[in-house]
This record gives C-alpha cells, sequence and structure tokens, in this order.
C-alpha cells in the first residue's frame, strides 16, 4: 500500500460536548429510541411476574390492575409503538431481496413489516380476548 | 524528511498524474515514485467532468475515423502521428479503468457503454452516468493506494523546479499544513497540474487550475505550445458558471434565441446542437451582439430547452441537470428554459512536450491537461480530454521509469542551495515584506475580469494590446502585494498569492501567442484576420518565458501525415 | 461473538416490535380498565392458557428474546453517553449474561408455575 | 437590486497563537439568490480578511472539500444557500468530530488511513488479461453497488456520527460504505480480504445506528445502510450454513 509522507502538527482536539444528544433533534430522539428498551424491559418482567403468581392458587390470584399501573402501561405503550416505529421501517430499508432478479424496492419491504406488525397484533389481540370467555 | 528522494516524481494527483504514477510502477516495479498535490487527490478537477471519455469501442467504428474527427476538430492544428498513436490507445485505457473497477455505464450485454458527443460522427464516448470523470478519478486514486512504492505528499504545493544543468532533478515545495519548503528530488519528474481556467472570470474550472505546472516549466525554459487556444463551451450557467453537459443537446436539447429561433441553422446547419465547440460559442456572441440575446442580471444569455423531451426522459437521462437548474437559477428544467452562455472551459495549450510527455528539458515530462502533447490543436473534441489523460499520462508514467532506471542519481549539493534560495524569495516577497498595499483578491479579479473582455470567444488586435497592457499594470500592482497572514500553518493566502503570481505569467502567455497568431483557427478567432491562414499559420506558437512580461515566440511545423487541410465546415 | 449478540439483538428488536404494543394495550390497558375481557383477568381462563405448552414457548420467545435487545441496546446507550466502560468485557458478561439470566428464570418460571397439561 | 447583508461568523484558530478556537464576525453583501456560504467565505478571503482558512475548488458539490457545520449541522458550503439562512447570522465551523489544523480547516489524515485498509480497489483470485477485453457487467449488477460509490469522500457522515466523535478508531460511515461498495461489485473477489477490518474491533459493530450519516450526506450514499447490510450480510453468512459465502 501507498505510504503518506507526514509532518505532526500542533491541532485542537475534537472533544464531544456530554450533552451531545441533548443539542440537536434527531440526537435526541436517536436516544429516545434506544431509551425504549428500558421501559419495555420493566413491563415484560411485569408479564412474567403476572405469569408467576398464577401459581398462587385460584383463592390467592388477583391480577394487577391499579391506577398507577395502568398510566405505567399507557407509557409503556408509547415507548412501544415508537420502537415498532422505528425499528420496522429501519429494518424495513435494510433488508434486501431479489425477486426474479430484481431488487424489491425498500418501500415495498417497509410496507410489508408493517402488514406483518398488524397482522400478528390482531391475532394476538384476539387470542388473548377471546380465551377469555 | 527535507530532502526526500524518488526515482519519478509526479506533480499533480488528477487523472494524469495518477495514472502516470501507475505506469511508472508498473513499468518497473522497482522505481520508487513520489507524489505531490496541491490538494488530497481526488479534490483534483478531473472530479468534475460529466460528460464522458472517448474511445473507439465497437466493431463499426475506426480509429481512423476517431482521427479525423478529433483532426477535424482541431482546425488542423493537430499533429497526426500523435493523434494516431492516440486513438490505438485509448480503447486499452478504457478497458483498463474497467478493470480497476470503474462503473463504467453498460450495453444490455454487458459491453461497455458508448453515446454521442460533439464533433464525434459516431457514438463513442463511454461514460459513467452523469459522473465520469468523478468516478474515474476515485478509480484511480483508490486503486493507486495499493502500490507500496508510491509515496504521497498531499496537501504540498510546488513552487518552483529543480533545474541543474539543463535537466531537472526535483521541486521545491511548500507544505501547506507547516508552512515547510522542502525539496524533493527525483532523477525524473512529471507535470500533470491540470489546467487553467481561474485565469478567467467566468469558468467552468475549479480554483485549483490556476496552470501552476505550465508556469513552472515556462520559467525553468520550457516552451509553452498554442496558448492562444482557449476552449470556451457554449453552456454555463451564468453567475457560477457551472457546466451544463454537452450530453443536454445530445439528448436533443435545443439551443434559442430570444426571438425563440434556433439559431445555430445559420452556423452549422448540418449538426445543430452537436456542432463543435468554438463554433457554437461563437454564433452565440454573434446573436448576443446583434441583439437576440435574452437580457440578465449576469448579462446576456441564450435558452437551452429541454421542455419539449418531457419530464420521463430528463428524470432518467439528466436528473443531475435538473438538480443542477433548481438549486442554482431557481427552476425546474421540466418547465423552464435553461439559462446559459459561453463559459472559458479548457485549455488546448500547454507545455510544450512529445508523445511520450517528454519536454526539452532532459528528465522533466508533461501529460494531462497542463501539457501540449499535440492532440487537440485549435479545439478539442468533447470527451477527448479523459481519454488523454489515460493514454499520455500512462505514456508519461512509463517513459519516465524507463528514464530513471538509468539517469544519474541526483546530488545534495547544488540542491539545497536552490531550496535555500526558493524559500528565502517566497518568504521575502510574502511574509516578510513590509509596506505593501495591494489585495490579491482585487488583482486576480481584474485579471480575470481582463481576460474575458480581451482574450475571449473573439479577439482583436486592440482587445490583446490593451489586455497586454492592463496585465503589464497588474504585475506592477502585484509587485506591491501585501499578505494579511503571517501564520506559517495552512496559510492558504500564500499559495493564492503563488497561484496569482503563475496565473499572471500564463495569462500573458495566452495574450503574446494571441495576439501575433494573426488569423482564425478553431477556438482561436481574430476579428480582425476572420480567416484561416494555412500558408503562414499551420504551425505551432512556442513561446518562451523572458525577463520582460512579452515572451519570445517562435514556431513549429504541425505534423501532417494522412489528412490533407481541408476547410471546416459543419 | 459480537456477530451472534447482534443476531440476538436484531432477533429480539423484530419481536419486540412485532409483538410487545398488542400485549401491553390489551393486558396493560383495556383490560385493568375492563373495557374488554382479558384472559389474564380470570384465573381459569389464565391457567388454562399457561398450560399449553404451545403458549409457554410463545412467552419465552416474547420475555426472552427481547432481553437481548434490551441488553445491547443499553449497552450501547451507555457508550454513547460517554462510559466507555460498557464497551468492556466485563460489561458485556453483565449485560448479555443479565439477558441470558431472564431467560433462565423465565424457563424456569414457565416450567414450575403450572404445569404442563393438554386439556 | 436591494442591498443586503448577511452576518457570518466563522470560527478562527491558529495554533501558532491561539489556545482555542473562537468565533469572528464577518458583513457580508448578499446580492445574488444563488449565493452561497462558500461565496460569503471567498469574499471575506477576497476582500476583508486574507487570512481566513478554508478548503474549496469545484463549487459544484463534487470534489467534497467544502464541508464544514453550517449553523451546527455538516453541510457542504457550495451547496449551502445564503437564502435558506438570511436574515439570520451564520454561524460557520470547522467539521465536529476531527483535530483541526487551522480556522475551518480538519485534519483527516485518519480517515485516508482508513480507506486504505478496506482495500478499496478489485481484488481478484486471477487477473484478466488487458487483451479479453471487460468483464461483462449489467447496468443491473451496477445499480447493486451504484450509491455506495458516489461517496465524494467529505466527511460530513463523519462529523454527523457520535460513536465516531467518541471513538475516533472506528472504521465510520463512508470508509465502510466503500468497502460495501467493491464488496458487492461483480468484478470483485476480495470479500474475505476486507473482512478482517469492516469486521473487527472498530468495524461495523461499533455502530449502534445513529443513521445520522445518512441524513447529512451530500450524495444520497446511505452509509447507516451499507453498515447495517455488512452486519446482516455477515451475519446470515455464519447463520445460515450455505449462505452466500464467496
Ligand atoms: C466541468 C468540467 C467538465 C468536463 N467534462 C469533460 C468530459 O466530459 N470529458 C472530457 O474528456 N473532459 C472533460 N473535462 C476536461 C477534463 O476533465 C480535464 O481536462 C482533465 O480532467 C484534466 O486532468 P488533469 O489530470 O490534467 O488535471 P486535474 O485533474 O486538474 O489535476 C491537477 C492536479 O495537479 C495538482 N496541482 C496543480 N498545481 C499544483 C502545484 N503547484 N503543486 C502541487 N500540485 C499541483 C492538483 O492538486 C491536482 O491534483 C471537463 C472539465 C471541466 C472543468
Ligand atoms: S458517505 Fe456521504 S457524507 Fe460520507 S463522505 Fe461519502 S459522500 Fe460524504
Ligand atoms: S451516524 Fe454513526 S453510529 Fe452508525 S449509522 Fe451512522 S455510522
Ligand atoms: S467546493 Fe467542491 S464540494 Fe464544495
Amino acid at each position: 500500500m501507498t505510504t503518506e509522507a507526514h509532518t505532526a502538527q500542533p491541532e485542537y482536539r475534537w472533544r464531544m460536548p456530554a450533552d451531545w444528544w441533548a443539542r440537536q433533534r434527531h440526537y435526541f430522539l436517536y436516544v429516545v429510541r434506544e431509551f425504549t428498551a428500558l421501559p419495555l424491559a420493566l413491563w415484560l418482567l411485569w408479564l412474567l411476574v403476572e405469569i408467576k403468581r398464577a401459581g398462587d392458587g385460584p383463592g390467592r390470584y388477583a391480577p394487577h390492575g391499579s391506577m398507577p399501573f395502568v398510566v405505567f402501561s399507557v407509557v409503556v405503550l408509547l415507548f412501544a409503538l415508537y420502537h415498532s416505529y422505528t425499528f420496522l421501517s429501519l429494518a424495513g430499508t435494510i433488508l434486501h431481496f431479489k425477486v426474479f432478479d430484481r431488487p424489491v424496492p425498500s418501500r415495498l419491504i417497509v410496507l410489508s413489516q408493517f402488514g406483518l406488525w398488524a397482522a400478528a397484533s390482531v391475532v394476538v389481540g384476539f387470542a388473548l380476548i377471546w380465551f377469555a370467555r | 524528511m527535507d530532502f526526500e528522494s524518488y526515482d519519478v516524481l509526479v506533480v499533480g494527483g488528477g487523472l494524469a498524474g495518477l495514472r502516470a504514477a501507475i505506469a511508472a510502477v508498473e513499468a518497473n516495479p522497482r522505481v520508487k515514485v513520489g507524489m505531490v498535490s496541491k490538494v488530497y487527490p481526488m479534490r483534483s478537477h478531473t472530479v468534475s467532468a460529466e460528460g464522458g471519455a472517448a474511445a473507439v469501442m465497437s466493431a463499426d467504428d475506426s480509429y481512423d475515423t476517431h482521427a479525423f474527427d478529433t483532426i477535424k476538430g482541431s482546425d488542423y492544428l493537430a499533429d497526426q502521428d500523435v493523434v494516431e498513436a492516440f486513438t490505438r490507445e485509448a480503447p486499452v485505457e478504457i478497458i483498463q479503468m474497467e478493470h480497476w473497477g470503474c462503473p463504467w455505464s453498460r450495453n444490455p450485454d454487458g459491453t461497455i457503454a458508448v453515446r454521442p458527443f460533439g464533433g464525434m460522427t459516431t457514438w463513442r464516448t463511454c461514460f459513467a452516468a452523469d459522473k465520469t470523470g468523478f468516478h474515474m478519478l476515485h478509480t484511480v486514486f483508490q486503486t493507486s493506494l495499493k502500490y507500496p512504492q508510491i509515496t504521497r505528499h498531499d496537501e504540498a504545493f510546488v513552487t518552483k523546479l529543480l533545474v541543474e544543468d539543463s535537466r531537472c532533478v526535483g521541486v521545491v515545495a511548500l507544505d501547506i499544513r507547516t508552512g515547510r519548503f522542502d525539496a524533493i528530488t527525483a532523477r525524473s519528474v512529471i507535470l500533470a497540474t491540470g489546467g487553467l481556467g481561474r485565469v478567467y472570470a467566468f469558468t467552468t474550472n475549479g480554483n485549483i487550475c490556476t496552470g501552476d505546472g505550465m508556469a513552472l516549466a515556462y520559467r525553468a525554459g520550457v516552451g509553452l505550445k498554442d496558448m492562444e487556444m482557449v476552449q470556451f463551451h457554449p453552456t454555463g450557467l451564468p453567475f457560477t458558471g457551472i457546466l451544463i453537459t454537452e450530453a443536454v443537446r445530445g439528448e436533443g436539447g435545443y439551443l434559442l434565441n430570444s426571438e425563440g429561433e434556433r439559431f445555430l441553422k445559420r452556423y452549422v446547419p448540418n449538426k445543430m446542437e452537436l456542432g463543435p465547440r468554438d463554433i457554437i460559442s461563437r454564433a452565440m456572441v454573434t446573436e448576443f451582439e446583434e441583439g437576440r440575446g435574452f437580457e440578465g442580471p449576469h448579462g446576456k444569455y441564450m435558452h437551452l430547452d429541454v421542455r419539449h423531451l418531457g419530464e420521463k426522459v430528463i428524470d432518467r437521462k439528466l436528473p443531475f441537470m435538473r438538480e443542477l437548474g433548481r438549486e442554482f437559477v431557481g427552476i425546474d428544467i421540466v418547465t423552464d428554459p435553461i439559462p446559459v452562455r459561453p463559459v472559458q472551459h479548457y485549455m488546448m495549450g500547454g507545455v510544450d512536450a512529445d508523445i511520450s510527455g517528454e519536454t526539452p528539458i532532459l528528465g522533466l515530462y508533461a501529460a494531462g491537461e497542463c501539457a501540449n502533447v499535440g492532440l487537440n490543436g485549435g479545439n478539442r473534441l468533447g470527451s477527448n480530454s479523459l481519454s488523454e489523460c489515460l493514454v499520455f499520462g500512462a505514456a508519461a508514467g512509463r517513459a519516465a521509469a524507463h528514464y530513471a532506471s538509468s539517469a544519474k542519481p541526483v546530488t545534495a549539493n547544488p540542491v539545497d542551495a536552490m531550496l535555500w534560495d526558493e524559500a528565502r524569495r517566497v518568504e521575502a516577497e510574502y511574509l516578510e515584506k513590509k509596506g505593501g498595499v495591494e489585495r490579491i483578491g482585487p488583482i486576480r479579479e481584474e485579471m480575470q475580469l481582463e481576460m474575458d473582455a480581451g482574450a475571449g470567444v473573439f479577439r482583436t488586435k486592440e482587445s490583446l494590446s490593451r489586455l497586454a497592457r492592463n496585465l503589464g499594470g497588474l504585475r506592477e500592482r502585484f509587485e506591491k502585494v501585501k499578505v494579511d497572514d503571517s501564520s506559517r500553518t495552512f496559510n492558504t493566502e500564500i499559495t493564492a498569492a503563488l497561484e496569482l503570481d503563475f496565473m499572471l505569467e500564463v495569462a500573458s502567455s495566452i495574450t503574446f501567442s494571441a495576439l501575433a497568431r494573426e488569423e482564425s483557427r478553431g477556438a482561436h478567432a481574430r476579428r480582425d484576420f476572420p480567416e484561416r491562414n494555412d500558408a503562414k499559420f499551420l504551425k505551432h506558437t512556442l513561446a518562451f518565458h523572458t525577463n520582460t512580461l512579452a515572451p519570445r515566440l517562435e514556431y513549429r511545423d504541425v505534423k501532417i501525415t494522412t489528412f490533407k487541410p481541408q476547410a471546416r465546415t459543419y | 461473538m459480537h456477530l451472534f449478540w447482534w443476531f440476538m439483538f436484531a432477533q429480539g428488536g423484530v419481536i419486540a416490535a412485532v409483538l410487545i404494543p398488542v400485549h401491553v394495550l390489551v393486558q396493560g390497558i383495556l383490560g385493568p380498565l375492563g373495557i374488554v375481557p382479558v384472559v389474564d383477568r380470570h384465573y381459569d381462563t389464565w391457567v388454562s392458557m399457561l398450560g399449553n405448552p404451545i403458549v409457554k414457548l410463545y412467552l419465552l420467545v416474547l420475555i426472552a428474546f427481547p432481553f437481548f435487545h434490551f441488553a445491547h441496546r443499553l449497552r450501547y446507550l451507555l457508550v454513547d453517553l460517554g462510559l466507555p466502560a460498557a464497551k468492556g468485557v466485563p460489561a458485556q458478561a453483565l449485560f448479555y449474561g443479565g439477558a441470558v439470566g431472564v431467560t433462565l428464570v423465565t424457563i424456569w418460571v414457565l416450567l414450575t408455575t403450572i404445569p404442563i397439561s393438554l386439556g | 437590486m436591494p442591498d443586503k447583508t448577511i452576518t457570518i461568523r466563522a470560527t478562527r484558530y491558529d495554533p501558532e497563537k491561539d489556545e482555542k478556537p473562537r468565533l469572528q464576525s464577518y458583513d457580508v453583501p448578499f446580492y445574488d439568490e444563488s449565493m452561497v456560504v462558500l461565496d460569503a467565505l471567498n469574499h471575506i478571503k477576497s476582500h476583508v480578511d486574507g487570512s481566513l482558512s478554508y478548503r474549496w475548488s469545484c463549487r459544484m458539490g463534487i470534489c467534497g472539500s467544502c464541508g464544514m457545520m453550517v449553523n451546527g449541522m455538516p453541510k457542504l458550503t457550495c451547496n449551502a444557500f445564503l437564502r435558506d439562512y438570511w436574515p439570520r447570522p451564520i454561524v460557520v465551523e470547522p467539521l465536529n468530530n476531527f483535530p483541526v489544523i487551522r480556522d475551518l480547516v480538519i485534519d483527516m489524515d485518519d480517515f485516508m488511513h482508513k480507506l486504505k485498509s478496506i482495500k478499496p480497489w478489485i481484488i481478484r483470485k486471477q487477473e484478466i488479461p488487458l487483451g479479453a477485453r471487460e468483464h461483462r457487467q449489467t447496468n443491473e449488477q451496477i445499480d447493486d453497488f451504484r450509491q455506495f460509490s458516489e461517496c465524494i469522500n467529505c466527511m460530513l457522515c463523519y462529523a454527523a456520527c457520535p460513536v465516531y466523535g467518541l471513538n475516533s478508531e472506528f472504521l465510520g460511515p463512508a470508509a465502510t460504505a466503500l468497502a460495501r461498495r467493491y464488496n458487492l461489485d461483480s468484478r470483485d473477489q476480495g470479500l474475505k480480504e476486507r473482512l478482517p477490518v469492516i469486521g473487527g474491533a472498530e468495524g461495523i459493530w461499533e455502530c449502534s445506528f445513529v443513521g445520522e450519516c445518512s441524513v447529512v450526506c451530500p450524495k444520497g450514499v446511505d452509509p447507516a445502510k451499507a453498515i447495517q447490510q455488512t452486519k446482516l450480510d455477515t451475519t446470515m453468512r455464519f447463520v445460515l450454513p450455505y449462505g452466500n459465502r464467496d
């Protein structure tokens, strides 16, 4: 490989400000996107507890349902939707397939991702409600 | 690294320079190659070429037609042996570029596609979408990275050629980053410094196109050949000078005057919009003068109309042009005509070099736009220049490597003294000079406007004499120049001053060469001598540096082999 | 190794994106507010659900996989917020180990809580 | 034409004199709608203060040398129109995330080394001779990598990437996009030689998909996509036993 003839030189070193993520909208949205992981994790842990409590027996089983919990769930839902939206649209632009040697346009892939999401939500929601009767 | 030494030193990292460096290494893997460039190689102005590179690629084309088109286009000022060799080598180089990864646009069967271009009788212009120069430059640059024999000095500005006993033994370069002067010695030196468009105000050329290599060679005693031959491209955007590629006309765009008329029918009835650049530019200026141009805030202009092609064709074939129109003029070329006017574009003239790039100074070679190997004569055909950079860059690289392997090594002794003298000169003239009063910017701007006015599309004895006088005045003012910047670190005002010095030098060589050529040929159109005069001027002009503003001029016969000069009509 | 964690991260991301919102909506909001009946509001339906091996498998995927996604994201987030230590091997062990831990706990809960029954 | 002016606040820094960069204000005439930030800088250099240093050449968005932070966003200054900012002042700074050599000039040697490290040239097991003419390649095959070959090395993406800002060892957006450009080229067989760098400790796995690199890219290269696709492909090669192994 080639070489470059160099001379060292005093320079001003760039340092990233600690609040870089608060300085620009895109960066902030990125941090929010990553942060969604935390509330979602907490909610899943709650679900795990709920499952565990099914072992308490018929007499003592009381499903969770306090107002603060509903509020928490609403907040989690917002994060969850943001996660779904960002993840599916980003993943959609990355996936690349070829059908009959032609690349599938990424708009189509994104759309089908959201389609999959909608379908899965309907099926799961239906099951959760249907079997409750 | 005060004293770096190479076998072959390439000055310039554009298409010609990079091709030369690789050719030198491939000719002899043992040569040590140095490359000095005042910008990182991928910033070189080759990057802005849009249209394509010409070569005979298909079976129904022939070397002879390519040669004839080139020679007729040159108005018979091209050296025909050079043209013939060029047409044979060009396809080889195009394939070589392909092997290195250039993303040439393709035919359905996967072979390299070609498109029509002005002045070419058949389709022979290879292209990579509408960014041919960009793709070619990045391809050769990235390929060059794999050779361990090549050492680059990026952002180093060559201020002087080291010549000892009429042999070139290296250069003095200013390391822009540190402000230090280095002697970079070599057994052979290749100049590939590109064009000089910035001596004009209205140009398609980038900021770095200041004719440095021509001035360096000129001062070292090499003649500058055919400097009066400056190409004006018909379609530049007013104000910025950004080029609207010839492909717009290739795809069927019309040129219209203010009366809505395709005026080219009066000038190149058979070719219309695909006539050669010099003739179309003159036609436009003539129309302006006869009152049939549009008036705008940046002078007169014509309309380049592609509206009849429809949005589909435009978006598929000219997307970059639509973008340029939207951003730089605020129009949509689908619904509005594009304002255009002739713009300085290319320098046919340059450092006197032969078919293998050799100059009269031993060990000094030249290639690319800064050289004149005799290919382009009075007018270059569009798309011949990128091929020229490849063919003659490679030739110069091979010749320099060959010469270097037998040449004597360079001795340190006189080089040190020359380095010291040069460093002192620049420091005394710019950095340490007291009492300067003139700014670089205004002198440069005045020179550019003077050149537009005096040595533009049409010239006369009066315009050129006035220009010569004014250049003298500007030179005097330049002696009193003041530099604001006293720092050594990345001092771009010093480089601007050095460039202006070079530009004043080449501007005067253009002016005096043009003054002496009392005929009209190719791009050189004298109002006072409207006819071509083969009896007197079927000759190359050679301008030699003197101690005064005016060069000493000599003439050399043009090499004619197969094609006898005829009238040039289209 | 990066490759494996990234693979798990991507899988977990898909699961989380596709499945979590509906669970939160139905089980976390609509159910508690009594707008619709939901399986986990009644002991019988909940237990019969949890007894189903397919449901057990589904719940494992639903709960465990996303944790690999979360672990990856939170670790990188810490790096981005100026904690380069989150890059190191100990941090990796902590985060990915945590995800593995959650997986094991989930398996344990699912296996011990309601015995598998096909009824 | 009305006599408008616009205020440019440009970074000044001379390592021989200054501890750290500062901003200096200049008023510049704004007389044409198609004027760009670079025109304003050129006006300053020619007529007001010749010591202001910055890089530029083509002023048509293709040479890649004029990238700077314009009001906090990485931009090609030859493509940043004054009309989009006027009448507010414009702050022009050197690109973020790079060492500053002088005023608006950054040190990009780091990228030059990274570029070289991904071997951006066609690698073949067996060269075909020139006499055998060109490799056959269809326009569709070019479409596979065209986008990634349009990179002008302007460094805007590096200035936008916080991961690079925090860790300058990170291979970064443009270099990965160019590696992908060669890996996807039907003429190339060098994937295996590039993998150690791309997939190495400072390669693709460092990227947390902030995505800002693609937002600021003036040429539509979409380096974020290049990186994530590379992650996906590398993973698939590993997961699928006989995926695209070569
Ligand atoms: C807008 C535009 C479009 C064009 N389109 C086409 C086309 O479609 N087809 C075609 O065939 N031709 C076209 N051309 C012409 C063609 O692009 C050029 O002639 C050709 O690229 C010149 O290449 P070069 O290698 O000689 O010089 P350049 O690419 O200009 O390189 C010059 C090199 O020299 C270096 N240098 C200069 N001075 C010094 C110094 N003092 N010290 C150190 N280094 C120095 C520079 O850093 C640079 O690396 C076009 C030109 C323009 C301006
Ligand atoms: S990827 Fe885009 S932003 Fe990054 S260097 Fe290349 S052209 Fe510039
Ligand atoms: S901004 Fe940086 S983190 Fe990745 S997606 Fe782009 S390289
Ligand atoms: S000056 Fe070339 S990209 Fe802006």
